[in-house]
């Protein structure tokens, strides 16, 4: 099946087509489960002006860190940031934008920008600076509001082992936001550790089917901790 | 006296239930795990998507795809369960999670709380606290009765921007133990050796004192 | 763990507290993936004027089928139903209420009353009979319809493994809306062909998390095969 | 000559593309499957939970557990993926099906489709229909050009209850392939043999004429 193999040759390759001004969406929590590799490249690539739609934006100098360092994010959306010191100061000196939104909503707005639901009602953020300007309609005696889906044109996503055809499976709490990254873009591209021909993964147990993957390619990861802790 | 940190967190451990299911926030709560009475079992909940969380690993385990939502290294129990995010929140959000327990700034007399911003400081942002707030049945916040100037966070309303609006019934301080009835706070434990009327003075918010207030069992 | 240990030692106990007049949420797509043993209960212990959610009302003398023989189903929620004669039958006769929704809209009623999103905005059913009395809105261009969550007292739900806890996977398209219903209902028991011990599943491939399931029996299955096709 | 059952679903086949996630609906849809042109691959997506519907299985492969939409036994290819029916139709109603065929009652030029209820008959259900034809992005409706007592099904307006409003761009039928345009049928292609006079008698809704109207290119 050809039309099905998702994998490309080289970076560059997979991130053919992204340009200045596209929003971006990518998977991740914290530096757990990051595209170290794709980030990378659009760091190289240089590519400007972006919204990026990310839990977190990583810390100085790895992750989406890398991409405040040539100002290249215009806009963050995100549920926490400023673990580094770049941000901070882009934030105060205006160049950089951020929206706030909590981790849940984010999570659920790619889940329903994937799903072909564009708003959806929630009781989070009800009643805080997060319902500013939003719908706000009772159920069940709750009053909530309305939040809209987010859509990216295109996903980086990092992924455990894929197959060939771009069926996913992440690792541990490495999963996160990628698989919801994965379905709401237009061009989703995924870098993951091992690449293995259909039929050597369950299907009862991928977490992305392919028809959400566009391009696919292997790396090698570095896989930052940001809190070390051992128990003694 | 004032409890300390880990008294507050062994007044909160008897609150479990055996099977409940819990997330602690940041802070005094995490220190919650450290007091699960011998006779049940508690399941934690990670808003990163691990149900089951365990201990910190030894420096063997150490593996960076297995992390918790403050980002530190940690085990998966045996009968875990690993989802994503959107998951991992509807879990939240869907009122599943038996007992949440976060650290507040502010709590008001109509169970508001703020929590994540401090105008003029940077914000960094709510994390999943607003949905932790909006969808969990059973609410514990902790936090210290007073600044360290003295000025009391339990208020009549509070001042800083909410984390969530309406949805705290329960608060343990260093002080007391209180629930909010009817638009009040009300006395319902005081803290070893503290006084009814040092639980007055530092309370801003309308406050309800019972005409016996016990004081809470708090093993040596 | 005792605690979070969700095994019941019969039917009876799995069922206990299941009353006249309760919404009871069904697993199963056809007769695939059906909890066929805790209908057979439900027929047993006789309780009525049930509200039946799911995708179909199985056939004569199987699956849900099972309690049309006494009238135990007042209303039915479902996609597709009368594959069976007694079914319509009672329609007609006005002794059953069918409120019908389509297939995706009730998959993703059910998820989203286990998640706490009250009502969602979706293009299905926009300017159809199922938009009758419901809120239109135009988002991207194109009229949305909004639609309520279905949450239940009971769910009945057929997995393949669990362990005690009651983390649970299902097996190939027996999967259907059985992980859907199991996150909607206040009490919701799950019987499966397997029980084993914590640590033996895979905690990357649990389908129901052990937190959405209330009482877990272990049982056999007939598997009735509606359309048994074959290839020479 | 009309085209048979057979024939319309080759001519369905020479829509696909490789690497199409299609989406192929209970009669002639069916039918695309077995026209696949040899250089290209597609992916059938079954509504119930299956992307990757392989043929059906032999005597030995038969499992309960194993159904397509239509409740067949089936079997799964290599490269297969399950999914929950939530997840199922995310993928329907999220665009990411490549190519939807199904059949219908009616269809009018403002891309109305009718293909689920008949009033005074047993209405059974939607089923899945309501959220192919709201949520792919490229639908193709497939049935006969019109009754077996003559009367026309495509219309200026449909009388049936709707499955889906202005969600239909591309017709086949037996007579003639199709497209929706400014709210009008446009007349693409004819079956091979078939007039155009026939098909202006038989299209009971505003249908535009091209000055040259080709014939299909069916395969004897």
């Amino acid at each position: 099946m050809s039309g099905f193999d998702k994998r490309v040759s080289s970076y560059e390759e997979a991130l053919q087509g992204l340009e200045d001004g596209m929003t971006l969406l990518a998977g991740g929590f914290g530096l757990c489960g990051i595209p170290e590799n794709l980030i990378t490249e659009i760091k190289r690539k240089g590519t400007r002006d972006l919204t990026v739609v990310s839990n977190n934006c990583g810390v100085d100098g790895f992750g989406l860190g890398l991409l405040l360092e040539d100002r290249q994010i215009r806009k963050m959306i995100a549920s926490y940031v400023g673990e580094n010191a770049l941000f901070e100061k882009q934030l105060l000196n205006g160049d950089l934008e951020v929206e706030l939104t909590p981790q849940g909503n984010l999570a659920e707005r790619l889940r329903a920008g994937g799903a072909g639901i564009p708003a959806f009602f929630t009781a989070t953020g009800y009643g805080t600076p997060v319902a500013e300007g939003k719908e706000v309609r009772d159920f069940n005696g709750r009053p909530h509001i309305l939040e809209p889906a987010i859509t990216g044109d295109f996903a980086i996503v990092k992924g455990w082992k894929a197959d060939t055809y771009g069926n996913v499976i992440y690792r541990h709490t490495a999963r996160n936001f990628n698989p919801l990254a994965a379905m709401a873009a237009k061009v989703t591209v995924v870098e993951v550790e091992e690449i293995v021909e259909p039929g050597m993964l369950d299907p009862d147990a991928i977490h992305t089917p392919g028809i959400y993957v566009n391009r696919l390619i292997c790396g090698t990861f570095e896989k930052r901790i940001e809190q070390r802790t051992v128990r003694s | 006296m004032a409890l300390t940190r880990e008294q507050m967190a062994q007044r909160i451990a008897q609150e479990l239930e055996d099977g409940f299911y819990v997330n602690l926030g940041i802070g005094i709560p995490t220190l919650v795990a450290n007091y699960v009475p011998d006779d049940i079992e508690v399941m934690l909940q990670s808003e990163n998507g691990l149900l089951g969380m365990g201990q910190f690993p030894t420096e063997d385990e150490i593996d960076a795809d297995m992390i918790n939502a403050g980002k530190q290294t940690v085990t998966a129990l045996k009968g875990a369960s690993i989802m994503d995010s959107a998951d991992s929140f509807a879990m939240i959000r869907g009122g599943h999670i038996d007992l949440t327990v976060l650290g507040a700034f502010e709590v008001d007399v109509n169970g508001n709380i703020a929590s994540w911003m401090i105008p003029g400081k940077l914000v960094k942002g709510m994390g999943g606290a607003m949905d932790l707030v909006a969808g969990a049945e059973n609410i514990i916040v902790t936090m210290t009765h007073a600044s360290k100037s003295g000025e009391s966070k339990l208020l009549q309303e509070c001042t800083l921007p909410l984390t969530g609006a309406g949805c705290i019934r329960r608060i343990l301080t260093d002080l007391a133990y209180l629930e909010i009835e009817n638009g009040a706070f009300v006395l319902k434990e005081r803290a070893p050796g503290v006084s009814v009327d040092e639980i007055v003075a530092k309370t801003a918010g309308e406050l309800v004192v019972p005409d016996h207030v016990p004081e809470m069992n708090i093993p040596a």
